[in-house]
């Protein structure tokens, strides 16, 4: 598995996850999208993508930093487009809770209109 | 170790994590001669890393030294399917538990695996005991 | 069958064709872990393969029913190498024949498996005698 | 291991072999290439561009067919460019006698050479 780290903007990053992702190699991710979190970068997309094997170690972690995310006050996208991975995602019942979605853009849109709403509701408890 | 018949493929692979790509590989390769699909064998490879998976996490405690800790993997080829047995002579657990803990989902501390073998193969048997080893027996059914 | 230590996976095969793509496969796999390259694996998996090829070819006599025709496989990490054991249970043969059917070449009716075995790793032991069985013990080097 | 012919002209024909070439597969080559022999083509060009594996049994099978060619006139030419597969060609001492080259294209020239050179020296022959 090879991971690449892009930072999008102040808050927002991509993990660019290619190979396989088992219990052998899921400690890398862990570390990869801890370092975001770390960074203060609550905004997060997993791109896989380039992932050819995925399992419940890596539904794992991705659940697990959705919410570390969410308690920071981001969120976790996941783009994804193969087949046999989106039957882990959907069978899991993981797709929604992860913002499962075809494409690195699709997840971008997806993340920057949770935090446009989250910004409206903020605004919105702030004026009220 | 001897199989039972001359369509079987049993392997013994070291408890760890690094072995699980050794696991889905001869599933493949098994898968293929079985006659499976592309997708019938990814499904597969996930069920049987599951399996191992768990043997990894759940079957050792520390009295057993890390030169016993071993995951066995018999793949048969049958008519139109492949059996997959995951066994170890680890630590064992309440099978019946099981469906208690699947409650919990993603959210609690696991149950997704057996989940997910479930799933992904035809037929899913368990055997096991507190204190002698667990067998997971599945069968996957070539679609086509 | 029992594991020498916690970095050799072993495989039993049934001495058939249809399982030489499974003893290939589980070279790739436990070589990725060893560190090999990619070219590394590919020398590594024909000599594997004719190691096997040969069990299926010449060890088993009409004596020998088909559920004992097995391969026995075993796959080490070392420390930057790798050894591969391929076993039977076979006829056996003389290995300091070997020389000789090797000068027949490709042009007479074998001694290119062998010839291969040696080129494309970096150590070959033949260990074999008429009535006894075989074990072919290779050691593939790490390049990088 | 796929296999596909194709008939370049009466006396010359190719074999695409994708795939895995080894013991299990072997047989499937050998009955092709028997094939066009049978039909009364006796210029094969083996087609190895799209093979990913080969081993002794494969080299057997090619060695067997290159020296029946020859002996109903004609001759056997590999396309292969995969490094791995060179590899084997070259230590086993067949790359030669199978005259291996990279492409279909510059195998069909070496056979169209061969049978001109074969033809040249029949004339040669008929006429002194
Ligand atoms: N090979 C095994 N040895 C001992 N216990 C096991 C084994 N496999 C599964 N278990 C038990 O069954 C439970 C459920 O397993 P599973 O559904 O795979 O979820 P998870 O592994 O995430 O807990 C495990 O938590 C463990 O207690
Ligand atoms: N596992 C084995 N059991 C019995 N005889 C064997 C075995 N492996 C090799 N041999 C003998 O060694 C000879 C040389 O083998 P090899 O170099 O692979 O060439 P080939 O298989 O083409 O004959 C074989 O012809 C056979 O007589």
């Amino acid at each position: 598995m090879k991971i690449r780290a892009e930072q999008l903007d102040e808050r927002m990053a991509v993990s660019h996850v290619a190979g396989e992702l088992d219990a052998y190699t899921a400690p890398d991710l862990r570390d990869a999208l801890e370092a975001h979190l770390q960074q203060g970068t609550a905004w997060i997309i997993a791109d896989l993508t380039s992932l050819t094997y995925l399992d419940s170690t890596g539904l794992g972690i991705l659940v697990g930093t959705a919410k570390k995310c969410r308690q920071a006050g981001g969120d976790l996208a996941v783009a994804c487009n193969r087949k046999n991975l989106l039957r882990i995602f959907q069978i899991s019942g993981t797709h929604e809770i992860l913002n499962v979605v075809e494409t690195v853009e699709a997840a971008r849109e997806r993340l920057e209109a949770l935090r446009a709403q989250r910004e409206e509701r903020t605004d919105g408890e702030a004026t009220s | 170790m001897s199989p039972k018949d001359a369509s079987t493929v049993e392997l013994v692979l070291p408890g760890k994590a690094e072995f699980l790509l050794v696991a889905r590989l001869a599933t493949s390769g098994v898968g293929l001669r079985a006659g499976l699909t592309v997708d019938d064998i990814d499904d597969l490879k996930v069920a049987v890393a599951e399996a191992c998976t768990n043997v990894i996490n759940h079957a050792f405690d520390d009295s057993i030294p890390e030169s016993e800790r071993r995951i066995l993997l018999s793949l048969s080829i049958g008519k139109n399917e492949m059996t997959v047995e995951v066994e170890d002579e680890g630590v064992g657990f309440d099978p019946n538990a099981l469906e208690r803990s699947q409650r919990d989902g993603l959210d609690g501390q696991g149950g997704l695996g057996f989940g997910l073998m479930r799933e992904l193969t035809d037929s899913l048997r368990v055997e096991s005991a507190p204190g002698s080893g667990t067998r997971v027996i599945m069968v996957k059914r070539a679609t086509r």
